[in-house]
């Protein structure tokens, strides 16, 4: 499998991204500059994490304006798989190629936890590895996931499995109890971590799966979803 | 005038003398800011180096940005704590966040990659009324700063006591790593080189911050309104990733960033090091604001700005690197051989004055001190446990004490894990552990004070911070490798402030000492008091040890039933 | 010509940060407020003189980059 | 009665925000755009009727709690 990690001022997991894909590919991915126009032929298209530009005005806002963006959304709907981590999903978001939008965590925190999420699609190569209903934990790391759309799209999103992840309890467990209220950390509307595109090509997620890929990490939950990409896309 | 500036008649008269005649205003401002506390260590010179410094491991020890200390296979460990205390009262989100910023520019300037950050922080009583506000609001903007460079905040040390009121602490440390063949120091070299300035944009921020730091406080201090600087951390991660791009060719032959006392005290130290003189071009300073003056751009203390020495023709290509990172690049003076420093602008001159007397000659002073006298032992009655209380109750009692309450509320506001390379973070060992990029192996890094022994004993408790710090890095596996400090305390005009702070560096040093533990780097923030009442002396350890592999590395945690619990020391 | 454009959620959409607010100033004792919603500014000096074209150009700005459409509403004020 | 309050950093106070703000602006190609500045504005539903007793009201809060006037200015607008 070839991959481009995209790069833009102010992104700061990169480095964790292309460790990631380099251990389950076996390849080094190309490392692309927000203001390049091209990209080279991949087989998957990782935007990632950090504070491109600072976050400033809104998460994702800026960057999703930048040149090399336009290549990854020509690229997307070619089919090829794009799969934004954290401020890469609110990139990719601002930048059109899923619905909804991101917004300040609802206790208006920055929060770096381990969380655990319920895998809720496995058609797609991203998470194929996964059983349906697996739970798994992710570390999130982000000021700003708190997901948010309009109440006919979470409709179609939930009917078209286009809910990739949901944060759960430990026990799974995806409605609020009385006392246990605080496994989703961000507040984001019907416990949404992470969502498809329609064709389930592309994936936005807030909790970092390059964060949990090694007995290093303490957590290899996320290696499968890295497998999984490396076995269909190789 | 010279009174307003902070300067004593004393050091006015030699400040005449030293120049032969009436100085500008220009350049009354820089002496008097080279001459602060805060720039000049005039109170605590004397003490510190008395503390031990050298050892095989040592790469550089105090004097330079920051310590450097020798990790094995051709790499340094790079490190240093400092203070952000006065501005973080004003304004606690933007003081602890631009203390973050300072610290990482001091351990990036010598070519490092910061690889983790840790703070130290003490405020006033839980119940005080401003507590809540503050503990938020540091919090916020360690990590608002933290998190968007993109270095993992791994572990620190929380404390609240009344003597903190009204002066609180906010220490930052970061470590980094580097080549330890590419290591960058800040003395200039070389006669017309091109100085150069590089980051973000001067504007009128922060003028006199220096010595804002050096004066006690007041009810009215909270109307010192533009000492307090916004800090921005997006363009900080730009500034890193730039000067860590140009530090991989061979352009550079010295840098430094700006930090207190901004161009003034990089541009003085930097020639003064070398033993040359600089002549600065304000003109083609970058500037945020309109019609600044001289004065203005000389103590302005804008964030985010760094200062090089390039070598000749190497211009061109500083120039591209920086033009893609899109940060401000200027080239605003040259070295020269007249020792002295010159400052252009408008066509006028506006200081002309020798470098050496006043890097050098800035005073010093031996404070009169008494020592702490000895605390009462502690009463029986103490030791005991009272007939009508248990175990648990006691327990219980500690555990809800604010010191002993978890943390987890702070910590989980900092990215902790980013750059994947996290081993431990807050809460799962006795210190944070992540191993350096790319590498298996591992450093250990722990911050440790309890202000509370230190003012019962400041030799003792000088001492006790360095030995747990010791024991924190050994209890997860690592080698201690060496110390930086920052020490807090309250007004060394009195005689008893003097004395807690001589103690704990006698404490200190003897620690360090008996340990093979030196101290390579370090940070002195004196004068927190209000209205007459001192802090507790705070002399907060930082310290660095060695991992042949994380993976070794030891937490917490018990793992398994029926493994046997052992007890070690006394 | 200066213009300044509010940007604020769209109705229906949960305004955490006002809400904490809200909370904030009842703990200070603030009893009289009833709700808070919390928006943003952003004031732009602009070349054109011409408010038309000052407009026109301020409106692409928004729907280009400073408002997101999905969660936030923006209104657009010229000041001469 | 309503009360708009807007917030904004002092001139001569470094603002990340609009910095970034212009920068993307220019990088869209809007080069008609000199400045950019970022405040906030916090809306008020208050339960007064009375304007000055309004006013005095939140004036209070700005001072305590919704502007940090070491670095913020604030503006109070009221509107029945
Ligand atoms: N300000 C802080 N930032 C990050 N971590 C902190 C902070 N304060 C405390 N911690 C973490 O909380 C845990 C407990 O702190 P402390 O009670 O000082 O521990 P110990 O006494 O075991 O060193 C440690 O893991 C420490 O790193």
């Amino acid at each position: 499998m070839k991959a481009a990690v995209i790069v833009f001022p102010g992104s700061n997991r990169e480095r964790d991204a292309v460790a990631a894909l380099e251990a389950a590919s076996g390849t080094k991915p190309h490392l692309v500059w927000h203001r390049d126009t091209e990209l080279p032929k991949v087989d998957l298209i990782l935007v990632p994490g950090g504070f491109s530009y600072g976050d400033y005005l809104r998460s994702g806002a800026m960057a999703a304006h930048s040149p090399i963006m336009r290549e990854v959304k020509a690229r997307a709907d070619q089919g090829v798989r794009v799969l934004g981590i954290c401020n890469g999903f609110q990139i990719i978001t601002e930048a059109g190629l899923l619905p909804g939008a991101l917004m300040r965590n609802a206790k208006l925190k920055f929060i770096c936890r381990t969380v655990h999420l319920r895998v809720e699609n496995t058609d797609s190569p991203f998470t194929a590895k996964y059983r349906k209903g697996q739970i798994v934990r992710y570390p999130v790391a982000h000021g700003d996931g708190n997901y948010w759309t309009d109440a006919e799209t979470v409709k179609r999103l939930d009917g078209e499995g286009q809910v990739a992840f949901r944060y759960v309890s430990d026990e799974g467990d995806a409605a609020p109890r009385w006392n246990r209220n605080d496994w989703n950390p961000n507040g984001s509307l019907d416990n949404i971590a992470g969502i498809f595109n329609a064709k389930r090509t592309v994936l936005g997620l807030m909790p970092h799966p390059e964060d949990a890929v090694s007995a290093f990490h303490g957590n290899t939950d996320g290696k499968p979803m890295f497998d999984g990409l490396v076995e269909a896309l190789s | 005038m010279a009174r307003e500036f902070g300067l004593s008649e004393g050091e006015y008269n030699n400040a005449l003398e030293i120049l032969g005649r009436q100085p500008t205003y220009t350049e009354l401002g820089i002496i008097s800011v080279m001459w602060s506390e805060h720039c000049s260590y005039k109170s605590s010179k004397k003490w510190l180096m008395t503390l031990p410094t050298t050892g095989p491991q040592v790469i550089c020890g105090p004097g330079e940005n920051a310590g450097v200390v020798d990790a094995g296979d051709g790499d340094a460990i790079i490190f240093k704590m400092e203070s952000h205390n006065h501005p973080s009262y004003i304004e606690p989100f933007q003081g602890a966040a631009t203390g973050v910023g300072g610290i990482l520019r001091d351990v990036f300037t010598m070519g490092a990659r910061p690889i983790a950050n840790m703070n130290a922080l003490r405020f006033g009583a839980p119940e005080h009324p401003k507590t809540r506000h503050l503990v938020s609001g540091v919090v916020a903007g360690i990590a608002h700063y933290g998190n968007c460079v993109g270095v993992p905040t791994v572990g620190g040390e929380t404390n609240f006591h009344p003597a903190y009121n009204g002066n609180i602490l906010v220490n930052a440390m970061t470590v980094g790593v580097a080549k330890a063949d590419r290591i960058f120091y800040s003395a200039a070299a070389g006669v017309g080189n091109p100085v150069v300035y590089v980051g973000s944009k001067t504007g009128r921020d922060g003028i006199h911050g220096a010595t804002m730091a050096s004066a006690e406080f007041s009810e009215d201090s909270e109307e010192k309104r533009p000492t307090v600087q916004v800090g921005d951390p997006f363009t900080e991660k730009l500034l890193i990733e730039a000067c860590l791009e140009l530090m991989e060719t061979d352009a550079i032959v010295a840098i430094q960033d700006m930090g207190a006392a901004g161009l003034t005290s990089s541009s003085v130290e930097m020639a003064g090091k070398g033993g040359l003189g600089i002549e600065l071009v304000l003109d083609d300073v970058p500037m945020r604001e309109e019609g600044m003056t001289p004065y203005e751009i000389m103590l302005s203390e804008s964030q985010e700005r760094m200062l090089i020495i390039l070598k000749p023709g190497r211009e061109e290509v500083a120039k591209a690197i920086f033009d893609k990172w899109e940060l401000d690049f200027a080239v605003i003076g040259t070295l020269t051989d007249t020792g002295k420093l010159v400052i252009k602008m408008h066509g006028q001159t506006w200081c002309d004055m020798p470098i050496a007397p006043v890097s050098n000659a800035s005073p010093l002073y031996d404070r009169p001190w008494e020592p702490t006298p000895a605390a009462a032992e502690l009463e029986d009655a103490v030791r005991v446990l009272p007939a009508d209380k248990t175990l648990g109750d006691i327990l219980e009692k500690i555990m809800a004490c604010p010191d002993q309450a978890s943390k987890r509320w702070i910590w989980e506001q900092y990215d902790s894990l980013v750059n994947g390379d996290t081993r431990f973070m807050s809460g799962q060992a006795d210190a944070g552990v992540v191993r350096l990029p790319g590498q298996s192996k591992g450093i250990a890094v722990t911050t440790d004070c309890t202000p509370r022994y230190c003012l019962a004993d400041p030799v003792r408790g000088g001492a006790q911070a360095v030995a747990e710090a010791y024991r924190n890095l050994s209890a997860v596996g690592a080698l201690p490798l060496a110390v930086t400090d920052n020490m807090n305390f309250g007004n060394p005009e009195k005689p008893r402030i003097m004395g807690q702070f001589v103690g704990a560096i006698q404490g200190m040093a003897d620690a360090c000492r008996a340990l093979d533990f030196p101290v390579v780097s370090g940070n002195v923030s004196l004068y927190n008091e209000t209205n007459g009442e001192a802090i507790l002396p705070t002399p907060a350890i930082g310290a660095v040890g060695l991992l042949p592999d994380a993976m070794i590395a030891v937490g917490i945690a018990f793992k398994n039933e029926g493994d046997t619990i052992l007890l070690v020391g006394e | 010509m200066k213009a300044k454009v509010h940007v604020t959620l769209k109705r229906g959409v949960l305004d955490p940060q006002g809400k904490a607010i809200a909370h904030a100033l009842h703990t200070l004792g603030f009893d009289g407020v009833e709700d808070v919603r919390a928006g943003k500014v952003i004031e732009l000096q602009l070349k054109s003189t011409d408010e038309a074209a000052a407009r026109k150009e301020v409106e692409a700005m928004c729907s280009k980059l400073l408002a997101n459409t999905v969660i936030e509403d923006y209104a657009i004020e010229l000041v001469a």
